[in-house]
């Protein structure tokens, strides 16, 4: 059997199956569920793994691979209209690799870190659900299918937040989390139902080679993009994000960064893909400016106040905050108004030369490629602190990093793979966070300076944040309290190694990852018309 | 204009929905809102399958003529699905909540702040 | 949640089996009329419900352990996904109907009047409903109940 | 293939020559410290803190705590803060009364 050929079917499926095979399985033996369980997340990783190679080597005549799979039919599409099918292109591979990594690493760590918790095997199979829901909503191409996998996601990850039910702040992020995450989900769907009754018809590349940006595709745009956006955490939607990284098992934290980064694509995709053909079009008169304005510079320009706010309000807000978590989570908002601002800078830029023809700036797609770098950039760095908070956990049961001091003493590693985070997540040389924050400020200086000054500005603020972190929690005397604390268990270290080490390949090798994996990426979101071509023969 | 009837109901279905999510203080009301707004949500996706004088789109003996669009249908039905499953987690957590907290009120449930 | 009076109960038991019954036809016509996994199984987890608003929900947990429950809900599940993969397998395809258009033409439903004397009209399709069914039961079944169970505990700590 | 250099528009990014200056400043930091004192003693009255007779506080009070870090610039930053503090009220019905009114604005900036 062909394995890539069925790959994306069985990347949504395998871990589908393990979901409900863990609790049959739980029943036999506790440690034969966790083998099995990174087992089938290994394997789906390895599958991953395989088609991202069919896409990133490129075909012979050059141009990018797009892989469609339908379901409960035959291959050849002769009317994708009332298919059901999955469109990966080289965008959604690198999202769908972004997550199984995350993924393999939270139940390596679970092992150790989710010991004395009774109910594991729930806990297992929504982590699976979880995997199943996120890798869906990154390789489907159609919008329906879109939203089903945006529910799943949410219901999962609002239960493992409310996991430790005995405690009631935890509790309550998750019910905030489901709250918002619902009513996303469902502007999303009203979205969805106004294309659908537009273009009877829900496939993403049906839908973008239709679309007519009538008023109703406008509200339809502003529903999904302002929905994604709350759920991705922009600013000022971002208050449940907070809330529930920080009440959440560190583990769950670290799957959640993926659900919130799935929605980031999502914005991603319905931006560049479903309206692709619209958005650079069409012009639009400002009668008091008494100039054409592309309809893309309007969005560009809204995303981009928002993504620099989020940029101040986070760094702000996690300068001032005593609980280790919570701090994490702010500096993620703040992350997240980058790779905004990448996008951002990508929209604004589109702009008329002299003969009035449209021409998209260079620092343009600079500014993408910075965004989509710093999307696995920011899941791996945000991703090792909360693993690093949650070795913390471990040891001291606290949060508070009012409680700690000295701990460096005893968890040597811990307070290394910290510095690694820290350095990284702060865009310091020469850590992965640094190339993808260059790009991004380059092309942002060249919209508009005073962007660049403040997205810069702030990283430096992230840098004091998290020396105060590593002040007052690694530093100091020793307290007689923590005596007796020792290091983490392997398991939990082994997992903080795995990102550790990709961290710094990603930092030493920018390029390799930029040529290979990030150029494609940000070439399949804005060639959309080879999109068209490849998935319904449209040119 | 009667044909319209339906998009109004959405739309009254929708205000009201995030009214009572906006202003009723009470987590129970609160989820009762977020179900206003689905079936909102879902009346849409029915009408917009819905063509005058349509039958049930069943083809086992049907007696002929225009059928309603069956897959608004399937699409609402998925999306019933997926509110029963949110509903059920809803107010799950919410009974957690009344356990730890004793109060469903939403500002004083509101701990996790700043 | 405690036990009605004895009418109630009574009715109830009266008034089960038929709910039960409606809810199976719906699942085991859904391919041909509306309904199907969901909605069969949302009627019986209601009758199901029913019974346990009668007697009591300490009467029914007693009746009926929980993990039960989840085993069984599990199974649905893996039934579905299985039944996915065959399709993959035999197919080709993920979730292709692998087993339509093979008629078995059975002389015990021999029909022919009415052009019906197949059983296997629709494939895969009647198995997945039975699936979906059995999930929705037993799922819809344990959430009311685990709900019914924490609200009526949480009353008696107070007491 | 280039490993190392990425190409921005108009500059370029080698962690080459990042790590390049690291190595030799830690060249110069250990040629600094071979200078020092072979013979320094760890065992003595050296290493003890100079408090000018004061007695020596607890390890809890010598501590520099998370909350009292960076207090200057919080204080200098109040009147912003008070405004993101009144922002976050971690009340569930503000969180969709937030996504309302970003909704309303996008709203009135897309179509007019």
């Amino acid at each position: 059997m062909n394995i890539p050929n069925y790959a994306p079917a069985l990347i949504v499926a395998v871990p589908l199956l393990g979901a409900f095979l863990t609790p049959l399985i739980g029943r036999i033996n506790d440690k034969l569920r966790n083998i099995f369980v990174i087992l089938i997340l290994g394997i789906n990783s390895i599958i991953v793994g395989l088609l991202a190679y069919n896409i990133f080597t490129k075909s012979t005549t050059g141009s990018p691979k797009i892989w469609t799979y339908v379901f409960g039919g035959k291959q050849e599409v002769t009317s994708p209209v009332v298919r059901i099918m999955f469109e990966v292109d080289a965008m959604s591979i690198f999202m769908a690799i972004i997550a199984s990594i995350l993924l393999f690493v939270v139940v390596i760590y679970s092992w150790a870190f989710m010991k004395e918790n009774t109910g594991l095997d729930k806990y297992y199979t929504l982590i699976l659900l979880l995997a199943s829901g996120m890798l869906g909503m990154m390789l489907t191409g159609d919008m329906f299918n879109f939203f089903v996998f945006l529910e799943i996601t949410s219901i999962s990850s609002a239960a493992l937040v409310a996991f430790w039910t005995h405690k009631g702040e935890s509790v309550e992020a998750g019910f905030k989390y489901i709250l918002v995450s619902t009513i996303g989900a469902l502007f999303v769907l009203f979205a969805i139902a106004i294309l659908y009754g537009q273009y009877d018809a829900l496939n993403i590349a049906v839908l973008s080679n239709a679309i007519q940006y009538t008023f109703l595709d406008k509200v339809a745009l502003i529903l999904l993009i302002a929905a994604l956006a709350m759920k991705a955490g922009l600013v000022p939607l971002h208050m449940w994000l907070p809330d529930s990284y920080s009440r959440a098992p560190a583990t769950v934290t670290v799957a959640l960064v993926g659900a919130t980064l799935a929605s980031l694509y999502g914005v991603l995709r319905i931006v560049f893909t479903l309206y692709g053909n619209t958005l650079e079009v069409i012009t639009k008169q400002i009668e008091f400016l008494n100039a054409d304005i592309l309809v893309s510079n309007m969005i560009g320009w809204f995303v981009i106040v928002l993504a620099i706010c989020s940029i101040i309000v986070g760094v702000m807000m996690a300068l001032r905050q005593t609980d280790f978590k919570r701090l994490i989570a702010f500096a993620a908002v703040a992350e997240i108004g980058y790779m905004f601002l990448g996008i951002g800078t990508k929209l604004a830029s589109v702009g008329f030369d002299t003969t009035n023809s449209i021409i998209h700036a260079e620092y343009g797609i600079t500014a993408l490629e910075g965004g989509i770098f710093h999307i696995i950039n920011d899941a791996l760095d945000v991703g090792l602190l909360f693993l690093v908070a949650g070795a913390i956990y471990y040891t001291t049961k606290n949060w508070s990093l009012n409680e700690m001091g000295g701990l460096a003493r005893n968890m040597k590693y811990t307070t290394i793979f910290f510095a690694i985070g820290l350095l990284a997540v702060a865009g310091m040389p020469p850590f992965n966070g640094f190339a993808s924050k260059l790009m991004i400020y380059e092309s942002t200086f060249q919209l508009n300076p005073i962007l660049a000054i403040v997205a810069i500005l702030c990283s430096i603020l992230i840098l004091a944040t998290f020396v105060k972190v590593f002040h007052s929690a690694f530093m100091g005397p020793a307290l007689p309290k923590f005596k007796d604390v020792k290091e983490v268990p392997k398991s939990m270290l082994f997992a903080m190694g795995i990102i550790a080490c990709i961290i710094i390949f990603i930092g030493l090798f920018p390029n390799i990852m930029l040529e290979n994996i990030v150029r494609p990426a940000a070439e399949a979101l804005t060639n959309n018309a080879q999109y068209l071509k490849m998935v319904i023969g449209v040119i | 204009m009667i044909y319209n009837i339906p998009y109004i109901a959405v739309v009254c279905l929708i205000l009201v929905g995030l009214y009572a999510l906006i202003f009723k203080r009470n987590l129970i009301k609160m989820i009762i809102g977020v179900t206003l707004i689905e079936s909102g949500v879902n009346l849409f996706l029915i009408t917009l399958g819905y063509r005058k004088g349509s039958i049930a789109p069943i083809y086992t003996n049907s007696p002929g003529g225009i059928m309603a669009l069956p897959v608004p249908q399937a699409l609402t039905l998925t999306s019933i699905v997926i509110g029963v499953a949110v509903l059920a987690l809803m107010l799950s957590l919410v009974i957690h909540i009344y356990r730890h907290y004793g109060t469903l009120d939403v500002k004083k449930v509101g701990r996790l702040k700043e | 949640m405690s036990e009605m009076s004895k009418i109630v109960r009574t009715i109830t038991a009266v008034t089960f089996p038929f709910a039960m019954i409606y809810g199976l036809y719906v699942i085991a016509h859904g391919h041909l009329t509306p309904g199907g996994g969901f909605q069969g199984g949302a009627i019986v987890a209601s009758a199901c419900a029913m019974i346990m608003v009668a007697f009591g929900s300490k009467w029914t947990l007693d009746k009926i352990k929980e993990k039960r429950l989840s085993v069984l809900e599990s199974v649905g599940a893996v039934a579905f996904i299985g039944l996915a993969f065959l399709g993959l397998i035999f197919g080709g395809v993920f979730f292709s109907n692998f087993i339509a258009g093979d008629d078995i033409a059975s002389p015990l439903f021999d029909n022919a009047a009415l052009g019906m004397s197949d059983i296997n009209t629709a494939g895969v399709l009647p198995l997945m409903n039975f699936a979906v069914g059995l999930k929705v039961i037993v799922g819809l079944f344990a959430i009311v109940l685990v709900m019914a169970y924490a609200t009526s505990s949480y009353k008696e700590v107070k007491k | 293939m280039n490993f190392f250099t990425i190409e921005t528009g108009n500059g370029f990014w080698t962690p080459i020559v990042w790590i390049v200056a690291i190595i030799i400043a830690f060249l110069i930091m250990y040629t600094l410290r071979t200078f020092g004192k072979k013979t320094y003693n760890k065992d003595n009255e050296q290493v003890k803190s100079f408090l000018s007779g004061n007695p020596e506080y607890t390890k809890e009070q010598m501590h520099i705590k998370a909350s009292n870090l960076y207090w200057g610039f919080t204080k200098s930053m109040n009147g912003f803060y008070k405004i993101l503090k009144k922002m976050h009220t971690g009340n569930a019905s503000d969180y969709v009364l937030w996504f309302v009114i970003i909704l309303a604005i996008f709203l009135l900036v897309e179509v007019i």
